[in-house]
């Protein structure tokens, strides 16, 4: 209990930090996380209904955008993803696995200062490219990758 | 009752290189335990990143991101001391918070 | 004086240790050491389960260590010993390839965790953790050679399905001490599963010979 | 922390060198993964936990392990991994970490020592087990230090023997030894790598990275572990926690990894 009280208050003085941009436009406010939670991106079931509801569905490919990430993956609960953009003013990358049940696997918003570059780790259902959508300056740009997913065999 | 994220953040020039563990199951609400009974969708939604206060990073997830998710980010301005702070909300409504300061490398 | 005089016969032994007296201790202190070891430090659900752990005449000779070479006798026996193993079954040596394609792929049956056995229909042929198998195919070992072609390369003539087989059922036959375990020969496969396997090497419609 | 910029330059360079030729070889592709999968992995999130198990007071005696020796005084827990296994002459054995840790559980804390064992190896999916993450804290301490197996006390030297020996020994329906798939460089079961033991290289790679974070498994897991589950595809018994053959088999190797550094958690696919 006392380590969730402390948590509590860490996290409201989050919040008032974050007033300030939300403020300016940048990011969301704390209170408003789950109803601005791309609902409608998360629960689509085809990678252009999730760019659709990104506002990207004009997006241009880009040399700029490099994924790093295995050809090869060897536990398809654990596949390593990095993506740099190296567009100017990039605000937000999202991360698309085009082949899994729900494509749309995450989105990060930059601001203040954060670089063109998130790393994370996604599950993947099978073998498929993997797609980094930038925005910059309020344009979309797109690049993609292929993973492939070994499995079966036992042990 | 969640437990502690891992922060490293460092500095790297006029960079912090932060990097964030967080201990989570990320259920995707499709696998079976050990009794053969489907364990719920629990997953982290939301992850902010804040540099002494100022919000860097604010991330929506999927159930897609790997359990004992990682986060690494990159940011520019920053100094040795200065704070950084992360909390996740998770579908079930659960938070958490912790902190960090910037080394130098 | 008797304890002092025992102290000092110890620090001598350790002095000699320490001097770099690399023999110690020597091979049959060490074999007598090593098996003690191996009979306290396995549990089995059953007893009979731990007479896996029990060597066999060649599964001695070939446990040499290091770079250490089988001695021509040596290899003479092991072949002489795998030969008098072979067994086959009633039909032909060449079975269905698909259901050998599947026991290929197949690692699984027979470990034993946390007690309790792995119980299945029969055992998995384990070759994809060592072989190349189809083209194509990247989830594949490399212990072993590439079976990739196998067939190709050989044709399925009855003379190359025995061949097949009884490399299988105890490759010792032809290679002694080879890493290739005595599938048949252990009880690890039937003669029949084997027969299987042979196909998927050899049949002309086998995936393993797609060109 | 110039060690994590070179890697991140070296992980660019290669990221953008590779591209197309990747695939023909399969490896330099899984290569990127399996350093992207190893720097700052989840098996972090349990130093900090081994840590404060080791500092509670536990048990039915109310103990903290501080009074434990891991071989260089009584919780002094620098390097002392690095040195493991060693003789210990409170209990006239050679122990390696994990058996070390045993003894102060149950001598120091008063634990049960067959309780303590069959919680060792936690089921995959959990939180871990207490053992895991006290074996990472205390090996975690050692980052950075090389590996000093030294082989001084005659037992040592006998375990050395007795674990090359086992190494080498071929049994059950398998006919394997760990030399089987472990005696000859880059060889792999399926596309996981083994670890070439009987050379030098191959070994320092076990050393210096166990206790790891196993991805599959979602917890730390420890070199008992790795050699039980080995045993288990063996087709053969299962091998008891912290046996003599387990410590054996843990002299031979860690021995052979002298001059590896260590650098824990590693990962695991």
């Amino acid at each position: 209990m006392k380590r969730a009280r402390r948590s509590f208050l860490k996290f409201a003085g989050g919040v008032a930090a974050l007033a300030t941009a939300a403020a300016a436009g940048l990011l969301r406010t704390a209170e408003s996380w789950a109803a601005s939670w791309n609902k409608a991106g998360f629960e689509s079931k085809v990678p252009a209904d999730a760019l659709k509801s990104l506002g990207a569905t004009n997006a241009i490919e880009s040399r700029d955008i490099v994924i790093t990430a295995p050809d090869i993956a060897e536990n398809s609960a654990l596949v390593p993803v990095a993506v740099t953009s190296r567009i100017p003013n990039t605000q937000q990358i999202s991360i698309v696995a085009e082949k899994n049940p729900f494509p749309l696997a995450a989105t990060f918003d930059m601001a203040n200062g954060a670089e063109g570059y998130v790393r994370t780790d996604l599950k993947m259902g099978q073998t498929s490219d993997i797609w980094a959508v930038v925005k910059a300056d309020g344009k979309f740009y797109v690049a993609r990758t292929e993973v492939k997913i070994t499995v079966g065999g036992c042990g | 009752m969640s437990d502690p994220m891992r922060i490293r953040a460092t500095l790297q020039g006029d960079v912090a290189d932060v990097r964030i563990i967080m201990m989570h199951p990320m259920e995707t609400g499709n696998r079976r335990d050990a009794k053969g009974t489907v364990v719920p969708l629990h997953f982290i939604q939301s992850v902010v990143v804040t540099h002494n206060g100022k919000p860097v990073m604010d991330a929506q997830w999927s159930q897609a991101v790997s359990r004992n998710p990682r986060l690494f980010l990159r940011v520019k301005g920053a100094k040795a001391g200065e704070r950084i702070s992360v909390t996740w909300v998770d579908n079930k409504g659960d938070k958490r918070t912790d902190e960090a300061v910037i080394a130098t490398s | 004086m008797r304890s002092v005089s025992l102290k000092w016969t110890m620090l001598g032994a350790a002095a000699l240790t320490a001097a770099g007296c690399s023999s110690y201790p020597d091979q049959a202190a060490t074999r007598e050491n090593a098996e003690r070891m191996v009979r306290q430090s396995f549990t089995a659900p059953s007893p009979d389960l731990l007479k896996r752990l029990e060597q066999d005449r060649s599964q001695r000779i070939c446990s040499k260590l290091g770079d250490a070479r089988l001695t021509q006798e040596e290899a003479a026996e092991v072949v002489k010993l795998a030969r008098a193993s072979m067994k086959y079954p009633s039909g032909k040596l060449a079975g269905d390839w698909k259901t050998g394609e599947k026991l290929a792929h197949d690692g699984a049956g027979d470990r034993i965790q946390r007690g309790a056995l792995e119980k299945r229909k029969e055992n998995g042929g384990l070759c994809q953790n060592c072989h190349a198998l189809a083209p194509g195919e990247i989830n594949v070992g490399n212990i072993g050679p590439a079976l990739t072609g196998y067939g190709l390369q050989r044709g399925d003539s009855d003379a190359v399905a025995k061949l097949t087989y009884e490399r299988i059922y105890n490759g010792w036959a032809y290679a002694p001490c080879s890493n290739m375990p005595r599938l048949g020969a252990t009880g690890h496969l039937t003669p029949e599963q084997i027969t299987h396997l042979v196909a998927y090497l050899i049949d002309p419609a086998s995936p393993i010979n797609t060109r | 922390m110039s060690a994590v910029r070179s890697g991140i330059a070296a992980l660019l360079a290669l990221c953008l060198a590779a591209p197309g030729a990747a695939l023909a070889q399969g490896k330099p592709g899984i290569a990127i993964g399996r350093q992207m999968l190893a720097e700052d992995n989840p098996g972090e999130l349990w130093i900090e936990q081994g840590k404060a198990l080791f500092h509670q007071k536990r048990g039915p005696k109310n103990a903290s392990l501080e009074q434990c020796d891991f071989g260089m005084g009584p919780g002094k827990l620098e390097g002392a991994s690095a040195r493991l296994p060693r003789y210990f002459s409170d209990t006239d054995q050679v122990q390696d970490l994990e058996s070390r840790l045993l003894t102060c559980m149950v001598r120091l804390q008063g634990f049960n020592r067959d309780d303590v064992i069959r919680r060792a190896i936690s089921p995959a999916g959990s939180n871990g087990s207490d053992m895991e993450a006290l074996a990472l804290y205390i090996t975690s301490r050692s980052n950075g230090m090389k590996m000093s197996v030294a082989l001084d006390h005659p037992k040592e030297k006998e375990m050395y023997k007795a674990g090359e020996y086992l190494f080498f020994r071929r049994s059950g329906q398998t006919d394997f030894g760990c030399v089987q798939c472990h005696g000859q460089p880059d060889k792999r079961i399926r596309l996981q790598d083994l670890v070439y033991m009987t050379g030098k290289g191959g070994t320092q790679e076990i050393a210096g990275t166990w206790p790891a974070y196993r991805g599959a498994h979602y917890v730390v897991r420890t070199m008992q572990w790795r050699l039980y589950d080995c045993f288990w595809q063996m087709r053969l018994p299962e091998l008891a926690y912290a046996s003599d053959a387990s410590i054996a088999l843990l002299t031979y190797l860690n021995y052979q990894g002298n001059g590896a550094t260590i650098h824990v958690p590693g990962f695991k696919r």
